[in-house]
């Protein structure tokens, strides 16, 4: 699936909520599933700290695509780092650079992504980004 | 919790009260808001935006020096502001009140220019490890400049000073002790009256961060015998951008200026600046003429409900939260001091403090989670920030009962 | 006067504009007031006033890491409000603008930061012997703390620079220039591009006091290049107690933090603090949220007017002034250059300015008398100060009228 | 006259007149009228700054009186300082020094006395009550 095929799949789950309870608790289901990254991966260099919450973020190129794997302290950060992660994680360096992700702000989420709250979401999808410029250019 | 004695006081009518503020009625989400973030700032009643509406339709100005009516109006309101923020505290004198930007500018005043006259290599200055970072920063910065050293009283597992420690820590080369009278993380209430005493003993003075007293407990800086004492308007139902640094003459009057500028002097040439009296001399610049002005009629609101009333209040307030709170299986508070005020903080089970907040929140309830500046705190009892729910006294306990419930319910969600 | 190419732009509706500025309305000493102080500070139009009331009754809150809704609002209102500025200024990134108390606030912050990181003994600072004293003290008072030296570029009878001299002053061991973009006791417009070019060639920093400009002329940072630009809200009809200073990025990042406290850092403990990235790290502690947000409530209502627009009017209206008080017999101008802006300055035989002030006061025409805070000005002129009549777009010919007859009327009583 | 006569006096003079321009007028006249000090006191240190205009004053006590003379660059400050001078010199150190300035309010000059004016005027009485002050502990 391309990067905004993934998104407009999560709009459309979660136009199935009709409360905000049933939202965040589908969130925060995401969040408790599964570890996101490998705990050697958990480590110093990787972490993104934000004001409040952590996030780590961990990256692997192979066969020209990105993969990453991460996770956050906090569960309902946890569960949109895994939806970003669905999002991005397997497509192209190029992809990845360019992506314009809306789904947060489409189901509501927006204000993680607000740059003063600095809660880590936005600083780990501007270092996805990064990565996705560094190899790009590689590629040239 | 608190060991004070309560004094009689007339009861407030709380729901009267509510509606001198209008943000209290403002629905968030649909509902009702039930605004605990007090600590972080206070809401405005309706006589405060009056003054400031009245200010800028009829009189607004630039302040002294000016010739004309409008000047003069101006100049006349806001040194009456200063004249009431003197009495608010009991300063001895009008021109020991310095209007500022906030508590961290005031600070920031009093690290720098008493810091460039006062503090030489070797010489240390004594905080505490319950401070806000405004009472930090500004410390180790001019520590680092003039090669003096940062010490630091400890606090214990309850949130309280370790007052043995602060008595060793108490050497003639401490040159002044800065410390919070109210944490805002912990509540905790510190002994300022004994601190001061003691440092007087050892001829040095003491800066009280209030920044978390003024709008909760009378403050009589002579009575205290404080050498500094500053505070924000925004925290006691005043308006952003405008503080005060109370500070004794004596000292005052030793510091160097602090911003240079239009106001702050006598007499410039390229060759020699004489600079002005108190307590012009560190207000540079054109001041926040609305600002000071409207401070002036928060505190006239405050006196007016009377301060020793919305103690009583408070504290009613927050045991009656304090009970409810203990008795959420797997909350804990963060700082349990035997004297509190203003806020409480706590976490669930292991539920992260962001999550909480963002439970709350959508069910309406703003409480502030973090370290809230004091990072110093979270490391101490080695948690990434608390949940703080912070009191005023147009709180209401159906507000606590709201709260409780939405813990209630983001546990259910989170656990 | 002007020696620029008037641009055709939109006439302006200057009667339909004063209804917008409540102030203006507001009679004094039962007669229409003629407000021409507005160097000193300018009315504030209804839409800012709303704005004002609108934050503090629907969103007032604390900004930054709040996970409520209401700071959620008010913290992207007030950065909203950053965006605002740096587009009115075409600045190149957002972050390149600070928050600040106003002009005097922004320079102290630049002479502090700047000259601890790169004054030293045997530098030197190159001003005008124009500008404001919040552009020379600030800058004494660091010399003095580096052991640098204060240049002065000398002005000429008409109130102009002696570019000529500029350029002798220009050596190597200029640190930083800055200077005034206009005059605010002569109303001079100085060359800055050329200012900054020249500077720029020798690989030298300029800093522009914009506090006389901004609401008058259109500014562009990027154009201009200037490395530092500095304002008060309070003089392009926002509210005061909030000031902006636009510095390069790659300047501010160079520099160390000007106040500590809370925002400004990025961790603190005892042992260690690292800072924020920009623009925070030069914004210690609660920021005037209602400052920001509504400055630039003002800013879009200029720009609604249009800055260009304003230039035209304001124009037309001081060589109209200019014209009628000319005719008037033993006043003589105190600074006539070229080029000017704002304001006119002028002194009536030997009238002290105070007594034409005072005699103006009573005819509800408030000017400013004094020395303006540029007292090597009035040393320069040997004068004890000037009567400054000080022009805004919402000034009207008839008001020039009337202060032409004031002065009349004033002569015949004190001559 | 005592203090209060003499003040008196003044407000009964000012009562007459109809409009701010008479006032201001028969001020300025005072003003204007005489020399209120001898030119070699108009020196240095009898100055006082205030920010707009400058004051002079002298003093000197004889046979248990103070005797004023003082002057203004500004012709209406200086027609208030020469009624002062008129309500204060020749005048006992102890009246002096309790004198209660109430004309300047009365006659609607109020404002020359605000302390942000700073116009010398206000300097100037500060400066005539020390003296009385002085005087009057030498008297003891
Ligand atoms: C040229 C100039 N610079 C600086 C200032 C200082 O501005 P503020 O008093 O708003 O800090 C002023 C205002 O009086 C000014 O005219
Ligand atoms: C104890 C304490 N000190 C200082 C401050 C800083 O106050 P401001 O941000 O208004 O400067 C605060 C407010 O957050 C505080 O709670």
């Amino acid at each position: 699936m391309t990067i905004k095929e993934q998104q407009d799949a999560i709009i459309e789950d979660f136009s199935f909520f009709t409360d905000w309870t049933e939202k965040y608790e589908y969130i925060i289901q995401l969040g408790k599933d599964l570890p996101l990254i490998e705990e050697q991966y958990k480590r110093d260099e990787n972490l993104i700290k934000g004001c409040q919450s952590r996030v780590w973020l961990h990256a692997e190129y192979k066969d020209g695509k990105i993969y990453f794997t991460a996770d956050s302290d906090a569960v309902i950060t946890k569960g949109l780092v895994s939806m970003v992660v669905r999002v991005l994680s397997g497509q192209s360096p190029k992809d990845i650079a360019e992506a314009d992700l809306y789904f947060v702000d489409a189901i509501g989420l927006k204000s993680h992504l607000s740059p003063t709250r600095s809660n880590g979401l936005l600083a780990m999808l501007k270092q996805m980004k990064m990565y996705g410029m560094a190899l790009k250019s590689r590629e040239l | 919790m608190t060991k004070r004695a309560v004094i009689p006081d007339p009861v407030l009518d709380i729901e009267q009260i509510r509606k001198d503020f209008p943000l209290l009625q403002t629905p968030v989400y649909g509902k009702p808001l039930v605004y605990l973030d007090n600590a972080a700032t206070t809401q405005k009643p309706q006589v405060v935006l009056e003054s400031l509406y009245n200010y800028y339709t009829r009189y607004n100005s630039n302040v002294h020096r000016g010739v004309h009516f409008l000047s003069q109006q101006a100049t006349e309101a806001y040194e009456q502001a200063r004249k009431k923020v003197a009495g608010f505290i009991n300063a001895r004198h009008e021109h020991e009140i310095i209007f500022t930007k906030g508590t961290t500018n005031s600070i920031n005043l009093v690290a720098s220019s008493f810091g460039k006259k006062f503090l030489q290599p070797g010489d240390e200055v004594l905080i505490s490890a319950m401070e806000h970072h405004s009472n930090i920063v500004p410390w180790q910065m001019i520590c680092e400049e003039r090669g003096a050293a940062l010490k630091v009283i400890p606090i214990n597992e309850q949130g309280e000073l370790r007052m043995e420690a602060f008595d060793e820590l108490l050497t003639g080369k401490v040159k002044i002790v800065a410390v919070t009278y109210i944490s805002n993380s912990l509540g905790t209430v510190n002994p300022i009256a004994e601190i001061i005493n003691k440092a007087h003993a050892a001829g040095i003075p003491v800066l009280i961060d209030g920044a978390q007293a003024i709008q909760h407990v009378p403050i009589d800086v002579r009575e205290l015998d404080a050498d500094f004492f500053a505070f924000s308007g925004h925290k006691i139902y005043g308006p952003t951008g405008v503080g005060i640094l109370y500070g004794k003459e004596e000292w005052l009057n030793e510091m160097p200026p602090y911003e240079g500028g239009g106001d702050m002097i006598k007499n410039v040439t390229f060759a020699k600046t004489t600079y002005n009296e108190l307590p012009f001399k560190f207000e540079a610049g054109t001041p926040d003429i609305a600002g000071g002005i409207v401070l002036g009629t928060a505190l006239d609101y405050v006196q007016q409900i009377g301060i020793t009333a919305i103690r009583r209040a408070e504290e009613e307030l927050i045991q009656y939260a304090y009970n409810r709170l203990s008795a959420i299986s797997s909350l804990r508070f963060i700082g349990d001091a035997g004297h509190r005020s203003g806020a409480i903080s706590f976490l669930v089970g292991d539920i992260h403090p962001f999550d909480m907040g963002e439970i709350l929140d959508k069910q309406s309830i703003a409480v502030r989670t973090g370290h809230h500046c004091t990072q110093p705190v979270m490391d101490f009892f080695n948690i990434p920030g608390t949940v703080r729910a912070s009191f005023a006294f147009y709180n209401t306990r159906s507000e606590v009962d709201l709260l409780v419930e939405g813990i209630e319910k983001a546990k259910r969600m989170l656990m």
